[in-house]
């Protein structure tokens, strides 16, 4: 795409009103990293197909690389440095530490987005559940056993605080 | 066995650098931004095989944001000299042709020029007014057709090398290696059971999620800063250093966060590149790789062809072995032909053998290292042919692997004799298991096992320990941490100082701050950077016996170190830290430290169980069960060793069934994406359930081994016994994809 | 640039022509304008125009599904996805979680791409397209609006605003099912959709087999679907049928497979989907 | 007395014998040897005066990068092997 004039967005970042001003190409993953300094969103494919780059957008978990700049006028996103609650981690934060669900990390975060939707939607969520949802999100190291029984312990302790 | 029982070793913290990973504040390559900082972007070519006839850079030079050009006319002249990278040895020459084609392009994705722009759209934009003339030449992807003499030639001058004797013709064959044991002949004819088949396997990459990245800033003073994704900062040092011709000292390489390597983060690719648009620009350049460039122009791991012969007597005894095995090397010399002979044979106590091997250079990316390196071809033909002449044997497929199994005393095809082993107890463990013990039923699904080896190296690692007033320790190492290595490296500290893994604060410096470390690869870095943390601080014990005398007005002999860590002498007694504290009060402080280079081999091996299911009509195969035995010597940190285990094991999943480089009609690779290359994904795989088997290392002061490369060798062999038993299917091919398998089925009379 | 309505979209595609790109949930249209397979001046979001991004559903008209509603949206819904269960499958399996929250059916639709997942489930239902352009709006059937490899037949100037798909009695049924060599993330190998309509002695009175990645559009199966009719469903009737839709297919190979192999699958394709939506008609 | 195995490439020169005994206190001394015994083997294998950085010496299960003045002990074994890495 060429480069045009840039457009002023106003958009709700992890629960802050934000202003940025982007080019009509950039992506919502390029603003965010570039644009805002939120650099937790990882590239890994810049084509939708690995889910490294996972944020919610008003709600849904999206490939923010395929999410336009522009089009987020207006709405609400959450990335994975609004997951904690101020000091303390969020349990699927806390239970992919605790259960060694990550070596490099480069795909934790779009994990963690994506994982947490789904727990909000449903923490008693089985294993097939869990991988048929999360199985837009790649990770090369672990071989998924680990971070399919973090997601699982993170929903029972989200159950249990409940 | 070891028995000791350890305090910090064997349990499982949260590793130190987890809350920066699970909040999004891990700083990885792509996340560094310096003021002024630009973006590069590469242009490649979008042929196998070209001659450049002429690069014209002027209109993007031009363009409004463009700071800077090069093409290969900017690299300096290196000559052929060889390069020592520690692990392994690179022709300067071809690395510095690999990073930016001079006169040739030898693959789909060479890089022939870049740009650096303040925006990489701009970079991008400006590349494509770069006008390159090509003159197309005829290219090859397939190992055999390279091979022949009247295949294109990659390198004019390039003559086989056989151990010291070159040819006298050039060819696409760098290397002629040959091994040999016993008498060969004379061993095929005691064998009352002879099996040849032919193998081949498909071009696979290690697939990180993580593109390679680099961050490269030249000084007006003639100093380099690079910030990348790599697993061996010293390593990327030297080859820069060597590419760009500047002293070492030149040249500072901080380690980011790396997402992930697997063996391909070891080359460098891309930061000479961005030092150069960097001197030129004189500003910061950083140059990410798109998932594209990633596949076509970074380092997969070689696809090959191997026939293999075995042949066993009445009794099992396989007396017999006979392997001709071809690997990509890619465009260029130097792939992983000398472990795949090495490890052909590797898991079996074979009398005669003789191996032959090829490096074959061809039209594809310069193959590179992908966990056990050349080990998982092998072993996806050697393991099949064993399962086969148990088949014709009547025997049990555990039967004759426990019946030739490699244990201490053994002598490897290459001729060096194996030191206590740990083979035997993983098929011990696997016979017990509960897995084994369950009975698979079922139509179209069938069990598989297969067993696996890689050496495992030791190499240079180095240990710096700064004790705080407090007695809490500051570690630093140089080893790039991509798993957790941080962890399992401070564990060993925490546990010779009586420590607990929290008060070791562990980091990874720069090749400034570090002591000299090598590469995080070979399985090594547990096994010897835990080493040198071990003996950093036994060397901090020392000194603090040295001062404690002082303290406690005695001699330093009659202080003892005891096995909680705490000292003892004259009367007095006091934990680490309590002393520490004590000392540092009293105006010393202290720094352990240490360099190691262990030249043994660690020797990991494992064993597989597979049980599947194969959909008769689409040749589809879905793993039910998966159990992965490995000997880890000893467990320092569980979680990640089982992590590493069940990462190999997946990885050779995908490979056994998925993953190829598939080439258009015109050698270029037709799935550049992670669309149509099939990494597995969360749905694709059952938890991987796994057994760690503790022989216990003499070498090292925990017993460890490596662990992180020999979960990759046994799943496509493990998987293709499965399919067999399922199917009756022999599957010789690599992937075991479905139309492959399918077609399979199809050809084969015997099959359900 | 977000125009808030269709005439308002129709005037511009009028200025811009083919350089002006229509955007919905962006899941194709980015990653082809970044490999530079399509090229575009200007883009236009239509996710500000309710007729676009809402849907409707009446027993009489049936659905009314709006050009940029999500995947996500269609098989989220208890209803539409019991009743159209086809659709519901293809919108559960195209991409991941991710790309169903932004992917559209209309969107899927318009790509045109010979494997889109809910192509041959729109045909198999019998859906119609509702183009707006210039003159005004008209209708296609879904069979006929795909007319080779990312090609369509909208006129310049004109935009998909709606899918109608007709409403579905309570002994009707249908399923898409594709084969693909993991379980998610990947595109159709073969994919193939079928709807049922059954009479009341269990007989099939109706059928629709349409196919997927076998030819240059997604195609409509006739005579597969018409072998079905005043036929008692079995096995050997499905797979009959399957054999007849073989006769249509004319694949390539690639690197998803091979000639020889899609045209297999499209057999065990017809018959497995058609055992689904009988037995969905028949438990409805 | 170590026992020095020739690869097997490089039997061509030891008219087929597979190993020989040799008094050594390092590696050096070895391979002047070898040489002196089979005229040619230390240009096969060395590389600028010390051994060729795509093979490594095995010493008794050790993989040395020492190269010529790695030790050998009076019962050694000793082999000239590929370099290998890792992933």
């Amino acid at each position: 795409m060429p480069a045009t004039k840039k457009v002023h967005v106003t958009t709700t970042i992890n629960g802050e009103e934000i202003d940025f001003l982007c080019e009509p190409r950039h992506s919502l993953l390029e603003v965010l990293r570039d644009n805002l300094g939120l650099t937790g969103s990882k590239e890994g494919c810049n084509n939708g197909n690995c889910g490294a780059c996972t944020v919610l957008l008003n709600g849904r978990p999206v490939d923010s690389c395929l999410v336009l700049g522009v089009e987020v006028e207006g709405a609400e996103i959450e990335t994975v440095e609004g997951i904690a609650c101020s000091s303390s981690l969020h349990p699927v934060q806390e239970c992919f530490l605790e259960g060694a669900a990550l070596q490099c990390g480069i795909c934790t975060p779009g994990f963690l987005v994506a994982a947490k939707a789904l727990l909000d939607k449903d923490p008693h969520a089985s294993e097939e559940t869990i991988r048929f949802n999360l199985a837009g999100n790649l990770c090369r190291c672990t071989g998924y056993d680990k971070i399919v029984r973090a997601v699982q312990a993170a929903g029972q302790r989200m159950s249990a605080d409940a | 066995m070891t028995t000791t029982q350890y305090r910090v070793i064997g349990s499982r913290p949260v590793r130190h650098d987890g809350a920066d990973k699970v909040t999004g504040k891990a700083i990885y390559t792509a996340d560094m931004k310096l003021p002024g900082m630009l973006s590069g972007f590469v242009l490649r070519s979008p042929h196998a095989h070209a001659k450049i006839l002429s690069i014209d850079t002027s209109e993007a030079e031009a363009m409004p944001g463009v700071h800077a050009v090069v093409t290969g006319a900017d690299f300096p002249n290196v000559e052929d000299k060889i390069a020592d990278l520690g692990e392994g040895s690179v022709n300067l020459a071809y690395l510095s042709t690999n990073c930016m084609a001079q006169k040739k392009v030898l693959y789909r994705g060479h890089a022939v020029a870049a740009v650096a722009a303040t925006d990489v759209h701009i970079a991008e934009e400006a590349a494509a007014k770069i006008k390159v003339e090509y003159e197309v030449l005829d290219s090859v992807t397939w190992v055999l057709d390279a091979m022949q003499d009247d295949a294109p030639l990659l390198h004019e001058n390039l003559l086989t090398d056989s151990l010291g004797k070159k040819a006298e013709t050039p060819s696409n064959i760098p290397v002629h290696m040959h091994f040999e044991k016993g008498d060969v002949a004379a061993g095929f004819a005691e064998a009352d059971v002879i099996i040849e088949r032919e193998f081949k396997t498909a071009t696979v990459h290690q697939g990180y999620i993580e593109p390679h990245a680099v961050v490269a800033d030249y000084n007006e003073d003639g100093r380099l800063r690079i910030w990348t994704a790599t697993q061996g900062s010293f390593t990327c040092r030297q080859q820069t250093a060597e590419v760009l011709q500047i002293p070492l000292g030149n040249v500072l390489v901080t380690p980011c966060e790396i997402g992930g390597g697997f063996g391909g983060k070891i080359t460098v690719y891309l930061e000479p590149t961005a030092a150069l648009l960097s001197k030129k620009s004189g500003r910061p350049v950083r140059i990410t790789m798109t998932r594209a460039d990633v596949f076509e122009a970074s380092g997969p791991t070689p696809g090959s062809y191997m026939r293999i012969k075995l042949g066993a007597k009445n009794d099992g005894t396989i007396v017999a072995g006979e392997a001709w095995l071809a690997y990509d090397a890619g465009a260029y010399p130097g792939g992983m032909i000398g472990p795949g002979c090495m490890c052909v044979f590797s898991c079996y106590d074979i009398e005669h053998a003789v191996v032959d091997g090829y490096d074959v250079c061809l039209n594809k990316p310069k193959t590179s290292a992908y966990r056990a390196p050349g080990a998982t071809q092998v072993a996806f033909a050697v393991e099949q042919l064993v399962d086969e002449l148990a088949e014709k044997l009547d025997m049990c497929a555990l039967e004759i692997r426990e019946k030739n199994a490699v244990k201490e005393g053994a002598r490897r095809v290459d001729g060096p004799v194996y030191p206590p082993i740990g083979l035997e107890q993983c098929l011990d463990a696997l016979k017990q298991s509960e897995h084994w013990n369950t009975p698979l039923e079922g139509p179209h699904r069938g069990r598989g096992i297969a067993a696996g080896f890689w050496f495992g190296c030791g190499l240079k690692s180095s240990a710096a320990c700064t004790v705080n007033s407090d007695g809490t320790i500051n570690l630093l190492e140089g080893s790039t941490d991509i798993g957790g290595s941080r962890t399992s490296i401070a564990m060993q500290l925490a546990e010779v100082l009586g420590l607990e893994a929290e008060d070791i604060n562990p980091q990874v410096g720069d090749t400034d701050t570090a002591g000299y470390t090598d590469v995080t690869g070979g399985s090594r870095v547990t096994f010897a950077t835990g080493m040198a943390a071990y003996e950093a601080g036994r060397d901090l014990q020392q000194q603090m016996k040295t001062l404690a005398a002082e303290l406690w007005d005695c001699s330093a002999e009659e202080i003892t170190v005891n096995e909680d860590g705490s000292f003892s002498g004259n009367g007095n007694q006091l934990g680490f830290k309590e002393l520490a504290s004590q000392l540092f009060a009293a105006g010393e402080h202290l720094v352990g430290r240490a360099t190691v280079s262990p030249e043994c081999p660690t020797n990991g091996f494992g064993a597989h169980i597979a049980d599947v299911e194969v959909d008769p009509e689409t040749g589809k195969v879905t793993i039910l069960r998966y159990t992965t035995i490995q000997d880890a010597g000893k467990a320092i940190h569980p979680s990640y060793v089982e992590g590493q285990l069940q990462g190999g094991t997946v990885q050779g999943i995908g490979w056994a069934l998925n993953e190829e480089y598939f080439f258009n009609d015109d050698d270029t690779m037709a799935n550049a994406d992670f669309l149509d290359y099939r990494v597995p994904t969360m749905l694709d795989v059952p938890m991987i359930e796994t057994i760690i088997v503790e022989t216990g290392n003499p070498d090292h002061p925990y017993g460890v081994r490596g662990v992180g490369e020999t979960p990759i060798v046994p799943p496509p062999a493990a998987l293709a016994n499965a399919i067999y038993n399922a199917t009756n299917t022999r599957m010789t091919e690599l992937p075991m994809s479905p139309p492959k398998l399918w077609k399979a089925m199809q050809s084969d009379p015997s099959a359900d | 640039m977000a125009p808030e309505s269709v005439s308002e979209v129709v005037s511009v595609l009028g200025e811009h022509g083919d350089r002006a790109k229509l955007l919905a949930g962006a899941t194709d249209l980015l990653v082809q304008l970044r490999e530079g397979l399509r090229e575009a001046d200007v883009v236009v979001d239509i996710k500000k125009i309710d007729e676009v991004t809402s849907y409707k559903y009446c027993e009489e008209d049936g659905l009314s599904l709006g050009a940029a509603v999500t995947c996500c949206e269609v098989y989220e819904h208890p209803l539409l996805s019991r009743l159209y269960g086809a659709l519901a499958d293809s919108t559960q399996i195209i991409g991941g979680w991710q790309i169903q929250s932004r992917a559209s059916v209309g969107g899927n639709l318009c790509n045109a791409s010979p494997a889109a997942d809910a192509v041959p489930s729109l045909i198999a239902l019998n859906a119609t397209a509702v183009i707006a352009g210039p003159n005004g709006e008209h209708t296609l059937a879904v069979q006929d609006f795909c007319t080779g490899p990312g090609k369509n037949a909208l006129e310049s100037g004109e935009l998909l605003v709606s899918i109608q798909v007709p409403a579905q009695c309570d002994n009707c049924g249908s399923a898409y099912e594709r084969f693909i060599p993991r379980n998610e993330m990947d595109i159709a190998v073969v994919g193939v959709g079928s709807w049922v309509k059954l009479a009341e002695d269990g007989t099939i009175a109706d059928a629709r087999i349409a196919l997927g990645a076998v030819a240059a559009t997604p195609l409509f199966a006739e005579e597969a679907s018409a072998s079905l009719i005043g036929k008692q469903p079995s096995e050997e009737l499905f797979a009959a049928a399957g054999e007849l839709a073989k006769q249509i297919a004319t694949p390539l190979s690639d690197k998803r497979g091979t000639k020889e192999f899609r045209t297999h699958l499209v057999g065990v394709l017809v018959k497995r989907t058609l055992t689904v939506a009988v037995e969905r008609a028949q438990n409805k | 007395m170590a026992t020095v195995f020739i690869p097997s490439q490089l039997r061509e020169l030891s008219d087929g014998i597979p190993s020989v005994e040799i008094d050594a206190k390092n590696v050096r001394e070895i391979v002047n040897q070898l040489d002196e015994m089979f005229p040619g083997f230390k240009e096969r294998i060395c590389l600028d005066g010390d051994i060729a950085p795509s093979l490594q010496v095995s010493i008794d299960n050790i993989m040395t990068s020492r190269g010529m003045i790695a030790k050998v002990q009076p019962h050694s074994e000793v082999h000239f092997i590929p370099a290998i890495g890792g992933g």
